[in-house]
């Protein structure tokens, strides 16, 4: 076991990127293989982390605290429970598959590994730390590598949809600030007695002090951090950033932003809006406002995919689709919705990270994305229809592929909410399962069935690189499928304790108001 | 009492009075160099003179930190670690506006004598603006340093824009600090006093008989202030003058006097129209029923409102971080409406921040004007890839303009909206439309980085761009501390905490 | 007769102060709005030495005034200096025609 | 012991499907030997079970088996195998045919370039559809129906190079779904309520009485729909005659045999869930669904379209059968039809393939003589199916007229009798249409010359799995040994006091009572239809085209199938495309429209004007961008440039700011 293996994983792609920095700029392998090899360095170490991993705590783990900033009582404060574990698994994975998928970037080779590797560190800084302030720096670490990489290596339009998930992702993020100011100066270190950004003294309602303990306050700063989560999430109506940013982005940009970032915001809100705030959390209004969006989410996603002709944008709002199908689990506050969800949210990055490489496969040989262009592909393509079908029924929710149990935990878990009555709000959210039934298998139709488009008989099948990049996802895919177990034996001690710690909390500040 | 009692004072003060007579005796020396040194190739020489006479009297300014907290000539001027914290900082903004000038060719082969001769002058003129605590001393600073502002920023003097620059600065300056006076002549005959302290002890007795008058002439005094901050509405000659000055010259004004401005502000406010709160130590309150901090926050606000919608239309780079210097006073002003420690600090470390990203911005544009002789946004495209490091030192220097993670910046306005924060929900409003402009702001910051990043150059003009060393040194050693400090800030902000100490005794 | 009283210099200064402003705004000539400002400070002066001798019991007041106007005769210098060299670049001292600086 | 063998029946088809999908190209002949084999080795498995169960001879035979599967908290989530009669029973069918459809498709499927892939899928589908009926909980049944859907969709969609294929097995995979997830959304509820999913728990419950009410009812339509949906009912039966765009041996083994049964199946083994009141909706939708695609049936032309619709009629049988309570009826049913109609399509498939893939009748004719074994094979299917005694169709269609007939008895309503009466003319109406297609098939003189000629009977592989299934079509109805064996599960059954025994033989008596009134009139209406069926096809008396002609209007309408699919398609597809490229457009426009711009300011100072109408939807979005934009550059304008405009301007401010603070006192 290695020792402070958690700043291990998050440094290493800093240390990656100096080195890539260092080397000249014409040894494009060099730079590719320096790079692969620090992100394969971070599998392993997730797999420490994994194997090392103690299933039967509810407490922090591999935690590693250094005062950082000894007059604002900021530490440098990292350590994992089983929601974050889930989250630095997936994205030490993602990151891997993504480097390889960027082996044919051919411009600004340098600057691309680069600001990927700061993104990384970015990532795994995020789902590790444990300090407000600290996170809040991860946070708005990625947004600039991410800047870069949409707005260089994007697509025709991608200034305007870098500057948009700029501009987006901002103004979340300083909304999140003020809530956070808010939190450290009404929040009592328990030790010191002075203020604190210690995000587990922030969840210990006894140490709320101040205005904190006025509802009306606490209503504001839940929504302040909901709006700058909701952001990233996205939900609807501030989802517009994600369609364009996955459409110009590169494909493994693409890749990473629907299966890391997304999952970001509601990380984000499993980590601090619920346990901090819960009883904002479970306010009617807000919850049922919350539920409201998370079904418009899943429907609306839904309805707008089927209507795009761009097979990235299609996957693009899939993915809002899937997200609302996350929000709709966690919302309930029961074991099985919050395991399903956090269960979705790490299947849902792998499926839609499967769509986004398939989409680039297609994309690097036709050099266009317009779902009525192609046609027939399953003839001239045996295998990566194969996979591709794979990837679009896990992503319709097939059972024994991994999406089916997850969204059918969350749709369970909001149903039987004893909490809330959200019947009718699954009710309607299970629409969603007809719906992206609908518009995948019209897009498997028109991609793959029909006579070959004579413009594609010679379009080559997928090469090795390529299935070195999907095979591993493809495998996920149904291993989880089968045995969701691999992941929720991670999740589920933690995320319990976090719905009971949430249900249990006291609302009798609701009176208060 | 008689007058050798006050020479006694006078000649006692003058020990502490070191740094500012340094500065004197390198401009005495300069004028005469440049006196001898006449028709020769000068310009190392002298400015190698206002180099080391800024770098000594940086020396004897840290030494004066051990000297504790006194008041000098007859109650004057102070000597407090507020003053020399901005002391260090004007003089740390005047060698690099030296070493601009030296690097930058806007200036070569012109005279340069006058020129460091004035800026030394400036530099005199702004430590006691720092130091100052009574009103003819304030006026008297003010003056100093407008009126060599006006003949710095019409130095150029075939340049139209850049005389055009100094008539505008001098005939708003000078209306700017008539208003000012003449609002100092309403204090004076409402509490019969040009001094601070006894300002702030007559005000708490007249206050609550003349509120509106009382306020209608901090109003006129705000209008001198403002104008020296750049502040919302006293900020018209700001844009004008900024791109019409020499390049090195609007770098240093941009920090030097603005920072001066905020010296005096928060000086004149503290000391002499509020009184250390009853509830907290760390906290005051304003005299009477004088809503002077209300009017900060509309003016702070406004100020950063109006510097971040108009430079977003920008398109001569220069004029656009005009702009942004003119928000950036409203956010630095955020940390003075609400009157506690934290807001003081919050100011000044922001100022500190502002030093580093403003400079090195500024820099940059002078990079890129000598080398494409254009300070307009669409010349700046594909310079990052001619010029990487100092695209790259410009794109650091934005993002902690813009004040994000992991850079000074971010802290600065960390800071800020803590002590916004903190005070409680009164403030909150201001916060959230200071954080609303960071975004706003993030837009016109992220057009330049745009246009140097994500747009390649155009065929003709491929070629990389020689950038000398010196100039690249330079540009390192703003990007440095900028990311340092932006990861470990600690030093700085002791720093900065150690010098929220202000005069407060009577004599 | 009517004593003069403090009030007196008060208008005085504020009739002073009005013109002044007056010939600051509308005036093209930047000579003629030097002047204006030059009656501002003026308007200030008065104040200054009505209030000292009315209100305050120490000369601070005409102090000011004489340091006013030593620092105005140095201004209007720079000021008037600036003013020549624009006149020598534009032929005009005309205010409105010096905006090439502006958005 | 059984349990193992049931675990390996299920596990075999699986492993032979991950072999051939991956290797099955590189195998030796494509591999087809390996999941036939396999179905062999599975058929004899389940044999064997079936002897070991059926050997108790006990009605009430029941070994559950499951283990916890996902543990979350408080919630346990056990999966398992639940093996009775019924299960016996549906395993050896779904292996039987399953067997028999890979031997025929061998040669049936011979030459087709994906032929590996083809039995790959078999195997998948074979491996769900197994699954199904051996499951013990809801979660488990929702999965591997899932799982038979996309084999469905798979195997129709098969030669996905013909867009009417690509086209009708999204549509089938579409048309269950909406049916699954009305069954999904009952799981929720059963599960809400329940906090189980295993069978066994939440029957429990309901025997308790903790799950009672409305809202029990509510979950056995709602479970219903996912039956609906599978076994095609109306009204989302308009999936399964497009489903005959797959090869035809899939169509006797998925859409004739086993998978539209699933259905059936599912109301059996969940039949303590449904109230009274739900009952009454499910035989309703089964008459139906036997009456209008009976109707359609009639004037199909396509030999394949015939069958399906035939199937669906059937299917709705079997759903009203248990509808009304004839649970064994039902269940007897689903037995006797998996075997004639698989044997009818296996035929059908026979004569597509001697007939080079014409499917049309109209260009068939006097095939008994090219085609001795299809024949021979093919008129004993139809004659099961239209009820001529002695076969085991009429045996199980009886049964469920009779259970009919018993209800009506019993609750004397006219909705039981209208059930009842709908059912028998059904059954007139089955023996007519298929006699009608067997005519035109068989007999007269060929209507296609060429094709006739080249006709020849098919090969051993594909008149085997006839032969055989003739047998056990003459001999499937016999014996009393499923209507002892297959009882209709009883509450008493799952509470957890002592079991009251035989609380279920009331309505099978009172059934008793009716069955030799309605085995009088099945044979009646059957005959009937035979001898009508005759009169314009064998012995021409009569022409249909003069019929059909003077019936013009209800010649279309049947023709046109009712005109489902125009409805659907005009409401629902239409209307969710529709409110799809609503949507889209209205994200691209309006939401995104806030937060960037294209148009100007000027456009939304034009608003009123109503020129640029377009233009201020299209920027409704952009406008926060744009208004910043706005006010950026109408601030700019402010910067005049001259100095005393700026100073007009301070004091402007500064009057304001006092004005402000005059205010405030």
């Amino acid at each position: 076991m290695i020792p402070n293996i958690l700043s291990f994983i998050v440094f290493l792609p800093v240390v990656g990127m100096f080195i890539v920095l260092l080397l000249p700029r014409e040894k494009k392998t060099a730079i590719k293989v320096v790079s692969a090899v620090f992100t394969g360095l971070q599998i392993v170490l997730a797999w420490q982390i994994y194997v090392n991993f103690d299933t039967n705590t509810t407490s922090m783990q591999f935690v590693e605290q250094v005062k950082w900033i000894e007059s604002f009582n900021i530490w440098y404060f990292v350590g994992i429970d089983g929601l974050s574990v889930s989250m630095v698994l997936l994205t030490a994975l993602l990151s891997f598959i993504a480097i390889i998928a960027s082996w044919n970037i051919d411009k600004a080779v340098k600057a691309y590994f680069a600001l990927f590797l700061l993104l990384d560190a970015g990532m795994m800084g995020v789902f590790v730390a444990l300090d407000f302030f600290l996170f809040y720096i991860f946070w708005e670490v990625m947004l600039l590598p991410m800047y870069f990489l949409i707005g260089i290596w994007g697509g025709p339009r991608r200034e305007y949809a870098a500057i948009k998930f700029f501009l987006y992702t901002l103004l979340g993020s300083v909304l999140m600030l003020l809530a956070l100011l808010v939190l450290y100066f009404n929040v009592k270190d328990p030790v010191t007695g002075g203020h604190t950004f210690n995000m587990l003294h922030m969840m210990d309602q006894a140490n709320h002090t101040g205005i904190l303990n006025q509802f009306n306050i606490r209503l504001l700063v839940y929504a302040a951090l909901f709006i700058g989560f909701a952001i990233k999430v996205p939900i609807f109506p501030f989802h517009t950033w994600l369609p364009d940013a996955h459409v110009e982005a590169p494909t493994p940009i693409s890749v990473i932003l629907a299966g890391v970032l997304l999952k970001m915001g509601t990380y984000g809100m499993l980590r601090i809006s619920f346990p901090i705030l819960p009883d904002a959390m479970k306010w009617e209004p807000f919850l049922y406002g919350f539920v409201t969006l998370a079904v418009i989410n899943i429907v609306y996603g839904s309805l707008c995919a089927m209507a795009q002709s761009d097979l990235k944008k299609l996957v693009a709002y899939s993915s809002i689709g899937h997200m609302g199908v996350v929000l709709l689990g966690m919302a309930g506050l029961t074991s099985l919705g919050m395991n399903g969800a956090v269960l979705q949210m790490f299947n849902h990055g792998i499926v839609s990270g499967m769509l986004f490489l398939l989409v680039g496969v297609i994309y690097d040989r036709a050099h266009h994305r317009e779902i009525d262009g192609f046609g027939g592909l399953a003839s001239q393509m045996p295998i990566y229809t194969g996979i591709a079908s794979l990837a679009f029924f896990a992503n319709l929710g097939l059972p024994g592929l991994n999406n089916f149990i997850s969204e059918a935990f969350s749709f369970l878990g909001a149903f039987g909410s004893e909490a809330f009555n959200l019947k009718v709000f699954t009710i309607i959210g299970t629409l969603g399962i007809i719906l992206t039934a609908g518009y995948m298998l019209w897009t498997l139709q028109r991609v793959f069935f029909g006579p070959l488009n004579p413009k594609y008989v010679n379009m080559p099948e997928v090469n090795t690189r390529e299935l070195i990049t999907l095979v591993p996802l493809g495998v996920l895919v149904i291993v989880l499928g089968v045995y969701p177990n691999l992941v929720l034996n991670l999740l589920e001690v933690s995320l319990n304790n976090l719905v009971q710690t949430v249900l249990n909390a006291p609302s009798v500040l609701l009176g208060m108001q | 009492m008689e007058f050798g009692h006050y020479l006694q004072i006078n000649l006692a003060s003058l020990p502490y009075f070191i740094p500012e007579l340094i500065l004197v005796g390198t401009l005495l020396l300069l004028i005469i160099v440049d006196l001898v040194l006449k028709d020769k190739p000068s310009a190392g020489w002298l400015s190698l003179i206002a180099l080391s006479g800024v770098i000594i009297a940086l020396i004897a300014v840290i030494g004066q930190y051990d000297l504790g907290t006194r008041s000098l000539f007859n109650g004057v001027l102070v000597l407090d670690h507020f003053s020399l914290f901005f002391k260090v900082l004007f003089l740390a903004a005047a060698a690099l506006a030296i070493l601009f000038t030296m690097a930058s060719i806007e200036l070569a082969g012109r005279p340069v004598g006058e020129y460091y001769t004035l800026l030394i002058t400036l530099v005199l003129g702004m430590f006691l603006m720092a130091a100052s605590t009574n009103l003819i001393m304030i006026y008297i600073s003010i003056e100093l340093v407008s009126i060599t502002s006006f003949v710095l920023a019409a130095y150029i003097k075939r340049a139209t824009r850049s005389s055009e620059a100094g008539l505008k600065y001098a005939i708003y300056g000078a209306f700017s600090s008539g208003l000012m006076l003449y609002g100092f002549s309403w204090l004076y005959g409402l509490t019969g006093t040009l001094d601070l302290y006894q300002l702030a002890r007559s005000l708490s007795e007249v206050a609550s008989q003349n509120p509106l008058a009382i306020f209608l002439s901090v109003l006129f005094i705000l209008a001198g202030f403002g104008y020296k901050i750049a502040a919302v509405p006293f900020h018209f000659w700001a844009p004008d003058v900024y791109e019409g000055a020499p390049t090195p010259m609007t770098a240093f004004f941009s920090v030097g006097p603005k920072a001066a401005g905020f010296a005096l502000l928060i000086r004149f406010f503290v000391s002499g129209m509020a009184q250390p709160s009853l509830v907290e130590s760390s906290m005051w309150q304003a005299i009477g029923d004088i809503h002077w901090p209300q009017l900060l926050a509309v003016i702070s606000a406004a100020t950063m409102t109006l510097g971040n919608l108009i430079a977003l239309v920008q398109n001569n780079v220069k004029r656009l971080l005009a702009y942004s210097s003119i928000a950036h006073a409203g956010y630095a002003l955020m940390g003075t409406v609400v009157l506690t420690q934290e807001g003081y600090f919050a100011t000044l470390f922001y100022l500190v921040a502002y030093y580093l990203m403003n400079m090195g911005a500024f820099l940059v544009v002078i990079v890129f004007q000598d080398l494409i002789g254009s300070e307009k946004i669409d010349d700046y495209r594909g310079l990052g890839y001619r010029a990487p490091i100092a695209a790259i030192a410009m794109g650091i220097f934005l993002f902690s303009l813009t004040g994000l993670p992991p850079t000074v910046g971010f802290i600065g306005k960390f800071y800020l909206f803590a002590a916004l924060i903190k005070a409680g929900e009164a403030y909150y409003w201001l916060a959230i439309v200071g954080v609303l402009n960071s975004v706003i702001s993030l837009y016109y910051y992220v057009k330049i980085m745009k246009y140097m990043f994500l747009d390649r150059p155009a065929e003709e003009k491929a070629g990389a761009l020689p950038v000398t060393l010196s100039m690249n040194l330079m540009l390192v050693v703003l990007m440095v501390p900028i990311i340092l400090f932006g990861l470990y800030w600690a030093p700085l902000q002791e720093f900065t905490r150690n010098s929220i100490q202000f005069f407060t005794g009577t004599f | 007769m009517m004593a003069v009283g403090l009030h007196h210099f008060l208008v005085l200064s504020a009739l002073l102060f009005v013109l002044g402003l007056l010939a600051v705004i509308t005036k093209k000539n930047a000579v003629t709005v030097l002047m204006g400002i030059e009656l501002i400070l003026n308007a200030a002066n008065i104040n200054f030495i009505a209030f000292s001798r009315y209100v305050d019991t120490d000369l601070d007041g005409q102090l000011f005034a004489l340091f006013v106007i030593i620092t105005a005769a140095a201004a209007a210098a720079v000021a008037l200096a600036i003013v020549l060299n624009i006149y020598k670049q534009m032929r005009s001292v005309n205010l409105d025609e010096a905006d090439t600086l502006a958005g | 012991m059984i349990v193992d063998y049931v675990v390996w029946i299920i596990l075999l088809p699986l492993i032979s499907f991950t072999i051939q999908i991956f290797f099955g190209k590189r195998l030796p002949r494509q591999g087809d030997w390996l999941p036939t084999s396999v179905m062999f080795v599975d058929l004899l498995l389940a044999l064997i079970v079936a002897g070991k169960v059926f050997s108790a001879y006990d009605p009430d035979f029941r070994i559950a088996r499951s283990f916890e599967w996902v543990v979350l908290g408080t919630t346990t989530i056990k999966f398992g195998l639940l093996i009775d009669n019924l299960t016996a029973v549906m395993l050896f069918i779904v292996t039987l045919v399953s067997s028999l459809v890979h031997l025929f498709s061998i040669g049936y499927m011979h030459g087709d370039p994906r032929y590996s892939r083809y039995f790959a899928y078999l195997s998948l589908f074979s491996f769900s559809m197994l699954g199904l009926v051996s499951v013990d909980n809801f979660l488990g049944i929702y999965m591997f129906w899932e799982l038979v859907g996309v084999s469905s969709f798979l195997l129709i969609g098969f030669w996905f190079e013909k867009h009417s294929a690509s086209n009708a097995a999204k549509k089938a995979f579409l048309v269950n779904r909406v049916g699954d997830v009305g069954m999904f959304i009952g799981i929720l509820l059963i599960f809400a309520i329940t906090h189980t999913f295993n069978f066994d728990e939440v029957f429990g419950k309901i025997a308790s009485g903790e799950f009672a009410g409305a809202l029990l009812t509510a979950a056995g339509i709602l479970i219903f729909c996912g039956a609906v949906g599978k076994s095609a009912q109306f009204p989302l039966h308009v999936w399964l005659p497009d489903a005959m765009e797959g090869p035809t041996p899939v169509s006797a083994l998925i859409h004739a045999a086993t998978m539209v049964a699933a259905g059936v199946y599912l109301v059996g083994r969940t039949f303590v869930l449904y109230t009274e009141t739900a009952l009454l909706i499910i035989a309703g939708i089964g008459t139906i669904t036997a009456f209008i695609a009976a109707t359609i049936a009639v004037v199909q032309m396509d030999i394949k379209k015939v069958l399906a619709y035939s199937t669906i009629s059937q299917l709705g049988y079997m759903i009203a059968a248990l509808g009304v309570g004839g649970y064994n009826a039902g269940l007897f049913h689903l037995m006797t039809h998996a075997f004639f109609k698989a044997l009818l399509f296996l035929g059908a498939g026979s004569v597509i393939h001697a007939m080079h893939h014409e499917q049309d009748m109209r260009q068939m004719g006097g095939l008994r003589h090219k085609l001795p074994i299809t024949f021979v094979t093919f008129l004993i299917a139809t004659m099961a199916i239209s009820g001529v005694p002695g076969l085991s169709g009429f045996f199980s269609k009886d049964a469920i007229l009779a259970a009919a007939l018993g209800k009506a008895m019993e609750t004397g309503t006219l909705y039981h009798y209208l059930i009842f009466a709908t059912l028998i003319f059904t059954a007139g109406l089955t023996a007519f249409y298929m006699f009608r297609a067997l005519f035109l098939t068989f007999y007269g003189t060929p209507r296609n010359q060429e094709k006739y000629d080249h006709a020849h009977e098919s090969p051993s592989t594909m008149t085997i799995p006839l032969i055989a299934l003739a047998l056990f079509t003459v001999i499937g109805g016999y014996g009393s040994w499923f209507e002892e064996l297959i009882r209709k599960p009883s509450l008493a059954m799952f509470s957890t006091g002592a079991a009251q025994e035989a609380a279920h033989a009331a309505a099978e008596g009172a059934a008793h009572g009716a069955h030799t009134i309605a085995m009088v009139l099945s044979i009646l209406f059957a005959f009937a239809g035979i001898f009508i069926a005759a009169l314009y096809y064998y012995w021409n008396k009569y022409s249909a085209e003069a019929v059909s002609e003077k019936f013009a209007a209800l010649y279309r309408f049947l023709w046109n199938k009712w005109y489902f699919d125009e409805l659907y398609q005009a409401t629902a597809v239409r209307g969710t495309l529709l409110l799809s490229r609503a949507m889209g457009w209205f994200d691209l426009k309006v939401i995104d429209g806030i937060v960037n711009g294209t148009a100007r300011m000027t456009t939304l100072l034009s608003f009123g004007s109503g020129t640029t109408d377009n233009r201020v939807v299209d920027g409704l979005v952009n406008w926060v961008a744009r208004i910043v934009g706005w006010f950026g550059a109408t601030l700019r304008e402010i910067q005049t440039g001259k100095v005393q405009a700026y100073i007009l301007m301070a004091l402007g401010a500064f009057i304001l700011l006092y004005v402000i603070q005059l205010a405030m006192v």
